[in-house]
């Protein structure tokens, strides 16, 4: 199978998981949409490796994939407490700050 | 099958050799990140009571011993780890900036005596606000202490960031700099509800920013065959021709830094993230990030992209424009004195991208000395602000600083100070910063850029020296702020903040001197 | 390339010369309350000190032959990077010299002034602080060895004006005059600022020995270009055609300030920077040519504004705008002009200081109010002010022996050296200055007495009629010295050059001409605010029926020749100060601040909206940089 | 083919393994069945009452899955260094002790905090 099919996915999965940051209101799912995005460049990495001939891609999907469970516990954290204060986990209900 | 195939031992397909580490030059970042692992520790086996001397012994030593290697490290140009970092110059410059204005944040950060109540942290950032356990824990006299395991690790983050010369390694120091600052950002003491609020949106706008910049870096190695800077370089000098992937892929990187530098489009979370996070908090991010993200993004278009300056030239033109108009005009009419610093900041790195679209090493020289200029003089700022309270905690409202010059004249004058500096007027840092910005920038051919900069600095200027008219002008009243004594840590900092910003407008030689002998990156 | 000698003797104090009033100034605003008892006792003694200081070296430098009247004095490297050097060094030579004298002199007499001016003003240690460092800027500005560190300067004066006009804040006009001479300035200050840049990339320089030096190297263009921009910034800082708005509304600080600083001192800074650059000008004839038509324009801009205003200060400040006019006007001649500008920025700057303070006298008296319809009379309760005020009077519109006569007339000569219509305007414009210096004369001291109920004029102090006394006598003397003693001309032509031209009016007709149209203009004053009451309110009726009522005087042709035109003409250029240039600087910071308020909207405290604008914006970014290949 | 040997032999030797265990207890544990025991999912708890529409979880679980998800996803390093830790040899040795010290003191920060107590 020709590796270039797995950019567009790739593609595809990252402008999903963008457009889903815009139209989501839930914050979970609007971080749970940036994580697609990192694993959209996730799969283009590795599909890079493939095509490229080195393993620098599948090195780098590692990391990610660490960094990005970092993401997820700061961010979980984050949320959790405004979900305490505020019993909701909606991302539009915070707005005391603008202007 | 042509490529190797994946069962195969990894030995078989790489030639294996040690990597070669010069952990002399990397020894600050290792410091820091030592210095956070065992701020860890204390904070899982050292009694409450003995925590926050500890820590701040910790962080005050890891600060100085960083700094001490950066000063042994001078005039080191290497690249280490593989190729993956990078210490040159600009490089070791911006690491000891760093380290310096991180040691005023940490001061500040450790500063109990302006808040009646302890400092500017919640006592648990837990417990939900006005509830009985934070009203106990504020009446026990509690401090956060694990600000400053977080604190470490984001110094280390940005040390690693301003040196890292492959998109990994940025990437992952782009991550451990800004995960702490997140949770740091909705620590307030008070206000608590801005601040968690404040906190959601930098993580949520923060991680999408970071998602575009991997994103980028997977297509730029897709272009390139290799996540090295050089390399890249190399390839784009090979391979002429168009390439979807090597432009949208530059663009991508591109955003993720222009994010993090706070520049517009990208800069919307900027005021509300520097309202509402813990006061100390803002000044350590407006200043280090700023000089982080601007070393990283100064690494990435003169090292990697420099081929493509043609193309990424014009664009930086409108963004530079964008953002200092923007970041100018919008100042005018804010009335919190956070929010108003938090556009300035966007407008100031307008400014600093005047000199980046310069390209020259003039261009680079004078960005480095405006980061040196900004960075002290912000954190002096938010020394100020973060003194200047009313009963309900800081007193941010602009109200609220009529007449301030008249009770506290010489902290009036220390804020006039920063506002005259950032105004670019003479004899401030800022007004050498600015002069050497846009002369780079002209004697690049950049002279309609330089124009609308000084059009806009005129603008910014006008909202400065408002806040200084509104100090010195007006009567006292009521509403007037009180400036609160602070401890010496609050003081040294903002005495330093201070004192740089003019001797670096007075007597700028020397700095000047060092960031032309460090206008090159290594390669 | 001329020669610049190293600083010996009392020069190696030059640096004296600026650190004592700024010394004074740091005590004062930092000392805080404990030195609010004797500060302003240490703010007149800096000045003084300085004075006397720049005394010294005059003495010093007369003894010097001429060649090795240069003086530089480096206090050590400023700004040295990437080819850029620039030094904080100071320049002494006959053109600043003079300048110290004037700034550090009249400067002294404005301070004693105001220590009886500003006697129960709670805010007066700040006040001579403010004044202090403003004579420090000032003196930074004109000892400068180059256009970098004469910027400094160029800026200190700017915030330290801005911080005076502003100075009674409690009054929103005082606000509003101060916001608006800030922005004004700012238009300036961006030429400037500009300039500089542009002549650093041009001539890797900005010493002005070495800009000046390898002028001739440069292109006309960019020479032109940098002519304009200096030109730019003169007219911002020196209130010209068509950055003159702010002059007036400056008068809203006090009186002090605007004797030394809207009139004396730093209003003439752009004179001192055009004639400075005239290594520049002399290339540039279309930057020179332009500073002609700025000048003319202000002349009789600032006449006629001065006719008819009738807030005594305004009126001066409109008289300020005009003689500066005269200023620029000769110093756009080229070499035939530039001494006679500074000559008569000198006499002017003695006089109009005697003039202000006058003013300022008067108000005491007439518990602050400024309206002349309100004065008359006055001779007879404020003798000393009355007859310093006249010899101002006498001097301003240049009746000869006094001190205007000489300057203002080696202008009007010069001009027709250059070409006789610019001349003719000249000659024109003094006419108008007689009339309303006879006008403002006339109102104020002479007639029947129209004050208000409650005020009761009397003599001030001692502490400020003698200052009036003292400018009053150099209004006298001041220009047969400097002509005829001091030999102005010699004097300074090492640092200006100075030329010749055959002109097609002998200097007796010159003289006598515009003698002549002095005369008549002020007896078209004294006979139009003599002979008729004064209405307190200023005549609202439109000209037609004015003209009906009145009756018909054997001077009547003048009056319509002369007055009646200058009078419609000051409506229109009132209206056109109010419509326009208000309009304009008030349009400006409403624009600004309305599209400040449109664009606050757009961040809306949506962490989605903030998304969607990061996402546009990649969108953007990408297309960009996709359109930039593709093309 | 024989590439793939190892795979299907470890493949053989797990089944066969959970095979035995699943065997062996069935003859040998004590057999006590109750309502809980008998339920379709099981795991010695009783299945929480949902209310209609979905609950919501405790936040409790929210800060196990996070701790869960960071140690689990840290061990991922540990791969690349099994595969090649003969060539790495001390050099990679030191650097992996250093990477899993890391992760103890963060563990041992949970563990003194009480992160790994339920209530």
């Amino acid at each position: 199978m020709n590796p270039a099919n797995y950019i567009v996915l790739s593609a595809v999965l990252f402008s999903i998981g963008a457009i889903g940051v815009l139209v989501r209101r839930n914050a979970i799912v609007v971080f749970m949409c940036v994580e697609l995005m990192l694993n959209a460049a996730n799969l283009a990495f590795v599909a890079f490796a493939r095509m490229n001939g080195n393993l620098d891609g599948q090195v780098v999907a590692f990391f990610v994939m660490v960094v990005a469970a970092a993401e997820v516990v700061v961010g979980l954290a984050i949320i959790v407490q405004i979900f305490r204060t505020r019993r909701s986990a909606s991302i539009d209900e915070p707005n005391l700050l603008k202007y | 099958m042509s490529a190797p195939a994946f069962g195969m031992h990894l030995a078989d397909v790489v030639p294996f050799n040690l990597p070669s580490i010069d952990y002399r030059l990397i020894a600050p970042i290792l410091i820091l990140m030592g210095a956070g692992l065992l701020s860890v520790l204390v904070e899982a086996f050292i009694p409450r009571r003995g925590r926050r001397p500890v820590q701040l012994i910790v962080v005050f030593v890891a600060l100085l011993a960083a700094f001490a290697m950066v000063l042994a490290a001078a005039g080191s140009r290497a690249v280490t780890a593989e190729g993956s970092i990078a210490i040159d110059g600009p490089g070791l410059l911006l690491q000891g900036t760093l380290l310096l204005v991180a040691l005023l944040a940490a001061m500040l950060m450790a500063e109990r005596m302006v808040d009646p109540s302890g400092d500017a942290f919640a006592p648990r950032a837990s417990t939900l606000p006005g509830s009985e356990d934070e009203r106990q824990f504020t009446q026990r006299g509690y401090l956060q202490t694990e600000i400053w395991p977080l604190f470490c690790f984001s110094v280390s983050g940005m040390l690693l960031f301003v040196v890292s010369n492959d998109l990994l390694i940025m990437f992952v120091a782009l991550e451990i700099m800004s995960l702490p600052l997140y949770l740091l950002a909705g620590m307030a003491r008070r206000r608590r509800l801005l601040s968690q609020e404040a906190a959601m949106k930098y993580f949520l706008l923060g991680a999408l920013s970071s998602a575009f910049f991997l994103y980028g870096s997977a297509l730029l190695y897709g272009f390139s065959g290799s996540i090295d800077l050089p390399v890249i370089a190399d390839q784009i000098t090979a391979k002429p021709s168009q390439s979807w992937l090597l432009m949208i892929g530059a663009a991508f990187v591109l955003i993720g830094l222009l994010f993090k530098v706070g520049a517009v489009p990208f800069h919307q979370w900027v005021p509300d993230v520097y309202q509402g996070s813990p006061t100390p908090v803002t000044g350590f991010m407006a200043a280090t990030v700023k000089i982080a993200a601007f070393g990283a993004l100064l690494r990435v278009l003169y090292v990697a992209l420099g081929g493509l300056q043609w193309d990424w030239a014009p664009m930086l033109w409108i963004i530079a424009i964008l953002t200092m108009v923007v970041g100018s005009v919008i100042a005018i009419t804010q009335t919190d004195i956070k929010r108003m610093l938090a556009y300035s900041s966007i407008a100031q790195a307008g400014f600093i991208l005047v000199g980046v679209v310069a390209a020259t090493r003039e261009g680079l020289a004078s960005a480095l000395f405006y980061l040196i200029a900004y960075a002290f003089t912000t954190i002096g700022a938010f020394a100020v602000i973060a003194m200047a309270r009313d009963s309900s905690g800081e007193a941010t409202h602009l109200s609220r600083w009529a007449g301030l010059g008249r009770k506290s004249p010489i902290v009036a004058t220390a804020f006039t100070i920063f506002m005259l500096a950032l105004a670019g007027i003479p004899l401030t840092s800022g007004f050498i910063a600015k002069f050497s910005v846009f002369t780079a920038a002209i004697a690049a051919g950049d002279t309609w850029l330089v124009i609308v900069a000084v059009l806009a600095s005129l603008v910014a200027a006008f909202f400065y020296l408002r806040v200084v008219v509104l100090m010195f002008f007006a009567e006292p009243g009521p509403e007037t702020a009180t400036v609160a004594v602070p401890s010496v840590f609050t003081t040294v900092a903002l005495a330093a903040g201070a004192t740089v910003t003019v001797v670096l407008g007075v007597v700028p030689q020397p700095v000047l001197e060092m960031v032309a002998n460090a206008d090159v990156f290594i390669r | 390339m001329e020669q610049i000698m190293p600083a010996t003797g009392a020069f190696s104090l030059i640096w004296v010369l600026i650190a004592l009033p700024l010394a004074g100034a740091a005590v004062l605003l930092l000392g805080g309350r404990m030195t609010n008892k004797w500060g302003p006792y240490l703010g007149v003694l800096t000045v003084v000190g300085s004075a006397a200081l720049g005394v010294v070296m005059l003495l010093q430098m007369m003894g010097l032959p001429a060649e090795d009247r240069s003086i530089q004095q480096v206090a050590y490297r400023w700004v040295f990077a990437d080819g850029l050097s620039v030094d904080m060094a100071f320049r002494l030579d006959q053109l600043s010299m003079v300048f110290v004298l004037l700034i550090t002199i009249v400067g002294s007499l404005i301070h004693v002034y105001s220590l009886g001016y500003m006697e129960h003003d709670p805010d007066r240690r700040k006040f001579f602080g403010y004044l202090n460092l403003f004579v420090a800027a000032m003196l930074l500005l004109v000892l400068a060895n180059n256009y970098l560190l004469l910027y400094v300067g160029w800026e200190g004066v700017g915030l330290a004006s801005y911080l005076l006009i502003g100075f009674w804040q409690v009054k929103p006009s005082a606000a509003a005059a101060a916001k608006k001479a800030f922005i004004i300035n700012r238009v300036g200050d961006v030429g400037l600022g500009l300039a500089i840049m542009v002549m650093f990339v041009t001539f890797g320089s900005v010493t002005f020995a070495d800009v000046f030096g390898q002028a001739s190297a440069a292109s006309e263009g960019t020479l032109t270009a940098i002519g304009l921009l200096l030109l730019l910034a003169a007219c911002g800082k020196s209130a010209q055609f068509p950055l003159q708005a702010w002059l007036l509304d400056a008068m809203e600080g006090p009186t002090p300030v605007s004797a030394l600083i809207h009139a004396a001192t730093m209003v003439t800074a752009g004179v001192y920077l055009i004639v400075r650059s005239n290594a520049i000008f002399d290339r540039a004839v279309w930057a020179a040519t332009a500073v002609v038509v700025v000048g003319l324009i202000t002349v009789f801009m600032g006449a006629i504004i001065g006719s008819a205003k009738d807030d005594i200060k305004k009126s001066l400040a409109g008289s300020t705008m005009s003689q500066i006019g005269y200023m620029i006007t000769a110093a756009g001649l080229g070499p035939i002009g530039y001494v006679f500008a500074i000559f008569h920025l000198l006499t002017h700057g003695v006089f109009k200081a005697g003039l202000f303070l006058g003013a300022g006298s008067v108000m005491h008296g007439m518990n602050d109010g400024v309206n002349m319809r309100r004065y008359g009379a006055l001779r007879k309760v404020m003798v000393i002010t009355t007859i310093t005020f006249f010899i101002g009077y006498l001097a301003i519109i240049g009746i000869p022996p006094f001190a205007g006569f000489w300057s203002k007339d080696e202008i009007i000569h010069a001009a027709f050296e250059k070409g006789p219509v610019i001349g003719a305007l000249l000659i024109l414009g003094a006419g108008i200055t007689g009339f309303y210096m006879s006008r403002m004369v006339a109102m104020t001291f002479f007639g029947k007495a129209r004050w208000e109920d409650d005020v009761h004029p009397h003599e001030s102090k001692a502490v400020m009629t003698i200052p009036l006394i003292i400018l009053a006598i150099g209004s006298t003397v001041l220009g047969m010295a400097l002509l005829f003693w001091g030999h102005i001309e010699e004097w300074l032509e090492p640092v200006t050059g100075i030329a010749t031209a055959p002109s097609p009016l002998s200097t007796a007709a010159t003289i006598g001409i515009s003698l002549a149209f002095v005369i008549v203009g002020a007896s078209i004053g004294w006979i139009m605010y003599l002979r008729r009451e004064v209405p307190i309110t200023a005549p609202r009726g439109s000209l037609l029926t004015r003209a009906a009522r009145r009756d018909l005087y054997g001077d009547d042709v003048n009056e319509v020749l002369v007055v009646r035109p200058s009078y419609w003409l000051s409506r229109v250029l009132v209206w056109f100060d109010r419509a326009w240039v208000d309009g304009f600087v008030n349009g400006i910071a409403a624009f600004v601040g309305g599209f400040s308020g449109r664009l606050r909207r757009y961040q809306s405290g949506f962490a989605r909206s903030y998304a969607l604008s990061m996402v546009g914006g990649a969108v953007l970014v990408v297309l960009a940089l996709l359109l930039v290949r593709l093309s | 083919m024989n590439v793939y040997t190892p795979i299907l032999v470890l493949g053989i030797l797990a089944f066969g393994f959970a095979l035995f265990s699943v065997t062996l207890a069935g003859f040998t544990g004590p057999k006590r069945y109750n309502r809980a025991k008998l339920a379709a999912y099981e795991c010695g708890i009783e299945p929480t009452p949902q209310p209609v529409g979905g609950g919501r979880f405790a936040i409790k679980y929210y800060l196990t899955a996070m701790l869960f998800i960071v140690f689990d996803i840290e061990i991922v390093f540990l791969y690349p260094w099994a595969v090649a830790f003969d060539q790495l040899a001390l050099f990679g040795l030191i650097e992996m002790v250093l990477f899993i010290i890391a992760v103890l003191v963060v563990y041992a920060y949970v563990w003194r905090r009480r992160g790994l107590e339920w209530d």
